[in-house]
């Protein structure tokens, strides 16, 4: 009758459902019993004369108390495994979602983002910061019996711990439009192992850019902050460092009279290490990017750099293909039943605009 | 005859509980607006002009004393009272409109509209982090007073019409002790919009 | 019938009293006005709302003849500002206890409607 | 025929009148201009019965499309997302606003209240005849939407995806609005006249308990609409001027529309479901010859209901992004509404007990009335319980509730009610048996239909979905054969209610052995309702075999 029970908390609602559900079944069959029964026992008879029973306060007194307590302690028992559902614990990992008419956006605390799939760790609680973009939409997973509406312009949370191992089924439950029944993602649960492969490959998104590097890039580029500093129309932004137009091949001066090269070993230098050469002219205040680049991200980057120069076909050679480094290519991935497969409903990235 | 004038009135009773209750949402609305943007509420406030608020007040708090001599004069069967009463109600209606259309254009002029088309005055400090622009507070606030001022105003228009129905019955002598139920009636309207005046003018004029 | 016209008539009205709640009115309506000077912080409005419905209880005691009229149309009038004051409570009880939410890692701008659904589509660079 | 096993039918003997209020006037421009609330009702049921033919056209459509996950029909596929979301839109959209709110007050309830009271009119007739053009222009303006673009939002209208959608959707605000004027305009009517308009004798607690419900009804109606009109006001001023007041980009709020179209909306539950239970509690007397049990208990929780539906709306938003405060007091006020509903069940179980019971049509819909009622009500359960309502609510499991109450407790029960005055209204008896198979077919359809559905919204089917998963499939088949038989009852029931218009008059003026006043007049009654001013000498429902004063 429910669906598997995918989390803690989904066996706290069964229990109170199955509750319900034999109470229901009780009362029901009463009723039944009672409105068949006598209109079978005390069917028409000529002739027959009903007795004159306008009220018994007492009786009426019963059938209004009863369920009036039973109704009560169905309040609070309900009550209680709502706060559950309503209070999400401290260490829970947050992952933001940003809905839209018709797709699921997962944003990880790293930066990293997903669309349409979503991983967590095992039986560790994650906490839902949802908002939409255009519509109300509402993130349900019936396996872990939590379901929330995300509102436009505003956040709403819902959290769970996971606890089963593989993949469950997260589906849109407000109406939202033409494509509203195929607003579906996948959740998948995985093991730490899984997990921490899936955190250091970032999904499969990226996939969808193997060819075209400079559009990932792009994309890192406003997804991790460095737009926040660098500019991509030459203009200097203040407080900020250089912009990345027409950078690439150049021969930058240091503050230390040195010139170098912009190139691949510069660039990525400059994202590990910002510290060791800074541009003369600017202030050494960009923070390292050590750990929260993927390799395929860095090579993203370099790519866009590239594509803003001059003569994006000159300068030093960059990336035309992203790829994984070797080391995070182990047997595991295969244990990864999300990750492999081709997401429908999902646009390949290129040639789109 | 006793019997109809008492249901009438309990029909017209029942007709102005869902009147509160028509303005009773746009209440709320303006309510719970005004808690979310509470300092745009009181600097949108500063555009409205109060000495026009408050003239009309008082024409408004005057054409329910004229409706009410009116009633009364119908009561007592005199004529030539109910006629020149009901003309003085309309005289105030007519009054309060010209002055909201001197309000409504200036708003106009100003620009002092819904969010859409609200543009940012002087004296607009509260701004919209997410947008960087000034708060939407402000045009919410002019989409309430428009939304509610306006409702009013309709309701004030649709009073004229009555009351111009009861100059040309009561002209024609159909209303006496024995039959004053329509004059009655239209009173108990006329005074409905007056008391929806009542707070409209302190929650847009005067709160601080 | 005439009685009944004349019950309406003598029981209740007439003009002197008619002209006092008039002035009573635009005495308070000075009063409202005056006090809206003055800052009271919070208070100002609980004092324009509530001479409001002094006001407005005075034009229905007696300009909408309530205080003479069938007790019937009175609680109808009430039921009116009662089921007005549920609406008022429980959306105020809902808008004063909202949370606030904002994720961690937030940076201080709603996500707004973009025309590109697809990756990678991404339109022009965000100014940010 | 078992229909003249009545106990007393003292009127039955009287010569058939030589007019009546069908034969008094003929002609188009009478019935058009007639102030007569008898002629009103009986053009407010054409009304109705279109739109509820029209609507059952829809859920078929709606049905029909779900048979298979490809939606296909003879190798063609059915119709398209956006059609399908049009379509259950206008179901809705047609079902609460053009049938079932003004259903059984309306139509049954204008007929039926002023000869129940011994009055000879409404206390407004001209009210009465505009709030039924009213109604007919809120229809015209529904229809025209549908032609001009129709409409997708659903019939909840939630923004802001209806002030950002295309199609008709202002007009169709509009249609409602208009509407919510004719309720309105029923309502004021029907309180004036319970009020002042009862027949010399008739105290309060003499009224027949179907005037109860119909007075719980008018009230939620005149405060309860009017916000539902400034709602679609807004929502049409959002569209057409952006004012923002519910537009998150605009500085509004979404979570605010809910709030106004609940507080209207949740009472609008009631305003369809008290009048059922108001048939029933004539019906089940009636059938069962015997004084209605807790007469008093059953009149005081219709008002209970009208007033706690005021204060619960909060229900229909617990994940919709209210506050957990604000959610934690709807769901403990919700219990209090079982209080009344099952305080009812139980009186009329009393009523039944020891009883003569005749299993007539309308009987067997009062007992069908209270098997889905029971499953209706006792799923409500579930959705007010906080946790497991996070789990049920916008699925399946909440499309069903609602049907067992809207359709197995308001449409059976207007249905019931139909049979029960027909001879009243028409003059006409209709066949007893088919009457009774068709209220057994519609009986098991309906359980068919959805039943499935509590299972497909347990699982997690979410509602207003036109693809689903392929493991829902075998339980959307069989609902989709239940709305076919649910068809197939209520085609022959429509066809053996009209069949019986070709008849002569051959109804009793009291074929059932009612005691309350509409059976003291002829059937048809005359333009007047009464010959004489009836004046009320027992309380209703007194079965005892000889009158005790006379």
């Amino acid at each position: 009758m429910l669906p598997p029970q995918g989390s803690a908390y989904a066996a706290e609602v069964d229990t109170m459902y199955m509750a319900l559900f034999w109470l229901s079944v009780v009362l029901f069959l009463g009723i039944a019993v009672a409105a068949i029964g006598f209109a079978w026992r005390y069917r028409y008879k000529p002739g027959r004369v009903t007795p004159h029973q306008t009220h018994n306060t007492m009786l009426e007194i019963v059938w209004t108390v009863i369920p009036l307590l039973l109704c009560v302690g169905i309040f609070f028992w309900g009550l209680h495994g709502w706060m559950e559902y309503a209070v999400a614990p401290g260490e829970a990992m947050e992952v933001q979602i940003v809905a839209k008419k018709w797709i699921w956006q997962f944003e990880y605390p790293d930066g990293t983002r997903t669309v349409n799939e979503i991983h967590v760790p095992v039986n560790k609680p994650v906490r839902f910061v949802m908002t939409s973009e255009d519509v109300i939409h509402d993130f349900f997973v019936p396996d872990m019996r939590v379901k929330h509406d995300i509102v436009p312009g505003r956040y709403t949370e819902v959290w769970f711990t996971p606890t089963v191992l593989g993949v469950h089924h997260v589906t849109c439950a407000e109406y939202c439009g033409k494509g509203h029944s195929d607003m579906q993602a996948k959740l998948s649960v995985d093991t730490d192992a899984q997990y921490a492969n899936f955190m250091e490959t970032g999904g499969t998104e990226w996939e969808d850019y193997k060819n075209n590097p400079a559009a990932w890039g792009k994309l890192q580029y406003e997804r991790k902050g460095c737009s926040t500093c660098h500019s991509i129309d030459g203009t200097r932004i203040t407080g900020g460092g250089p912009s990345w137009k027409g950078i690439w091949g150049k021969m930058e001066e240091m503050n230390d009279g040195k010139k170098v090269l912009v190139d691949q070993d510069y660039v990525t230098e400059s994202m590990m290490y910002p510290q060791a050469k800074i541009v003369k002219g600017f202030e050494p205040i960009m923070p390292t990017f050590q750990g929260l680049l993927r390799s395929h991200e860095q090579q993203g980057l370099i790519a866009f750099i590239k594509s803003l120069g001059n003569d994006p076909k000159g300068g030093p050679p960059a990336p035309t293909m992203l790829s994984l480094p070797p080391k995070a290519q182990p047997g595991q991935t295969q244990a990864q039943p999300g990750q492999t497969q081709a997401q429908p409903g999902q646009a390949p990235a290129q040639g789109q605009k | 005859m006793e019997q109809q004038f008492d249901t009438s009135k309990i029909g017209m009773w029942l007709f102005l509980a869902t009147e509160v209750l028509l303005f009773g949402g746009l209440f709320v609305g303006f309510g719970l607006m005004q808690a979310r943007y509470p300092q745009e509420f009181i600097e949108a406030h500063e555009h409205l002009q109060r000495p026009l608020g408050s003239l009309n007040t008082v024409v408004l708090l005057i054409s329910s004393f004229t409706m009410v001599m009116a009633v009364q004069a119908a009561q007592r069967s005199q004529k030539k009272k109910l006629i020149v009463f009901l003309l003085l109600t309309i005289l105030c209606a007519c009054i309060f409109l010209g002055v909201k259309y001197f309000e409504y254009s200036h708003k106009f002029e100003e620009h002092l509209l819904p969010p859409r088309w609200y543009h940012a005055q002087p004296g607009d400090t509260v701004h919209d982090p997410s947008t960087g622009g000034i708060s939407h507070g402000y045009g919410t606030f002019f989409a309430f007073y428009f939304m509610m001022t306006g409702l009013h105003g309709f309701h004030i228009l649709v009073g004229i019409i009555l009351l111009s129905w009861l100059v040309v019955r009561a002209n024609r002598g159909e209303f006496s002790k024995n039959y004053f139920t329509p004059v009655d009636l239209v009173g108990l309207y006329w005074h409905l919009v007056d008391m929806i005046w009542i707070y409209l003018f302190p929650l847009f004029y005067l709160i601080k | 019938m005439s009685q009944h016209s004349s019950t309406h008539e003598h029981a209740h009205g007439g003009t002197s009293l008619y002209v006092r709640t008039l002035i009573t009115l635009l005495i308070l309506t000075a009063i409202t006005v005056g006090a809206s000077y003055i800052d009271f912080g919070q208070g100002n409005v609980v004092i324009a709302l509530f001479i409001a419905t002094i006001k407005a209880t005075i034009v229905a005691l007696f300009f909408m003849h309530l205080r003479y009229d069938k007790p019937v149309n009175a609680v109808i009038a009430c039921a009116g500002f009662l089921f007005l004051g549920i609406f008022l409570m429980f959306c105020f009880i809902d808008f004063g206890s909202r949370d606030g939410l904002r994720p961690v890692n937030w940076n201080g701008k709603l996500p707004v409607e973009t025309a590109a659904p697809a990756p990678g589509a991404a339109p022009a660079p965000a100014q940010k | 025929m078992e229909h003249t096993l009545t106990t007393k039918s003292h009127t039955g003997d009287r010569p058939r009148p030589a007019k009546n209020y069908l034969t008094e006037e003929k002609g188009i421009w009478s019935w058009m201009t007639t102030v007569d609330h008898k002629r009103i009702g009986v053009m407010y049921l054409v009304g109705v019965l279109s739109a509820f033919f029209v609507g059952g056209m829809f859920a078929l459509l709606v049905r029909l499309t779900l048979l298979t996950p490809s939606h296909k029909l003879f190798g063609r596929v059915l119709i398209d997302a956006q059609t399908y979301n049009r379509v259950f839109t206008l179901h809705g959209a047609i079902m609460v606003f053009l049938f079932i709110i003004p259903s059984v007050p309306a139509a049954l309830g204008n007929f039926v209240m002023p000869l129940m009271l011994g009055a000879k009119d409404v206390a407004f007739p001209r009210l009465n005849l505009a709030s039924f053009y009213l109604w007919v222009t809120g229809a015209v303006m529904a229809v025209l939407s549908m032609i001009f673009g129709a409409v997708d939002t659903g019939w909840t209208f939630y923004t802001p995806y209806s002030t950002t959608t295309d199609g008709a959707v202002t007009l169709m605000t509009m249609a409602v609005f208009v509407l919510g004027f004719s309720s309105i305009f029923t309502g004021i009517n029907f309180v004036a006249t319970v009020h002042k308009l009862r027949a010399p004798g008739m105290g309060w607690f003499d009224m027949p308990l179907f005037v109860w419900g119909i007075y719980a009804t008018a009230i939620i109606q005149v405060l309860a609409t009017p916000v539902l009109g400034i709602t679609l006001a807004l929502l049409a001023l959002e569209r057409v001027f952006s004012i923002g007041i519910f537009d998150p980009k605009l500085g509004g709020d979404p979570v605010l529309f809910q709030h106004f179209f609940w507080f209207y909306s949740h009472p609008a539950v009631y305003i369809m479901i008290l009048p059922g239970m108001a048939i029933i509690s004539e019906l089940i007397p009636t059938f069962s010859r015997k004084t209605m049990f807790g007469y008093r208990a059953v009149a005081y929780s219709s008002v209970s209901l009208a007033l706690l539906s005021f204060i619960v709306w909060g229900h229909h938003m617990f994940v919709a992004g209210q506050s957990q405060l604000a959610t934690v007091i709807f769901s403990a006020l919700t219990f209090l509404v079982a209080i009344p509903s099952g305080v009812k069940m139980f009186n009329w179980l009393g009523t039944m007990y020891k009883g003569n019971i005749s299993l007539e049509t309308p009987m067997l819909y009062a007992i069908s009335f209270l098997l889905l009622f029971a499953i209706g009500g006792l799923t409500g359960i579930f959705l007010g319980t906080l946790s497991t309502d996070v789990h049920l609510t916008d699925t399946y499991f909440v499309v069903a509730h609602f049907h067992y109450v809207m359709m197995g407790g308001t449409v059976i029960a207007f249905i019931g009610g139909l049979h029960y005055w027909w001879p009243k209204m028409t003059g006409r008896m209709y066949n007893e048996r088919i009457g009774q198979i068709g209220c057994i077919i519609v009986f098991i359809g309906f359980n068919m239909t959805f039943l499935t559905q509590f299972f497909m919204g347990s699982k997690g089917m979410p509602r207003r979905y036109y693809n689903y998963l392929d493991q829902y499939q075998a339980l959307h088949a069989f609902s989709t054969v239940g709305s076919w038989v649910i068809g197939l009852g209520l085609f022959m029931t429509a066809a053996n209610l009209l069949a019986s218009l070709r008849k002569p008059y051959d109804a009793p003026d009291n074929p059932w052995g009612g005691t309350t006043l509409e059976w003291q007049t002829s059937s048809p009654p005359i333009t007047h309702n009464f010959e004489d001013q009836p004046v009320l000498e027992k309380a209703p429902y007194d079965y005892r075999p000889e009158p005790v004063a006379h």
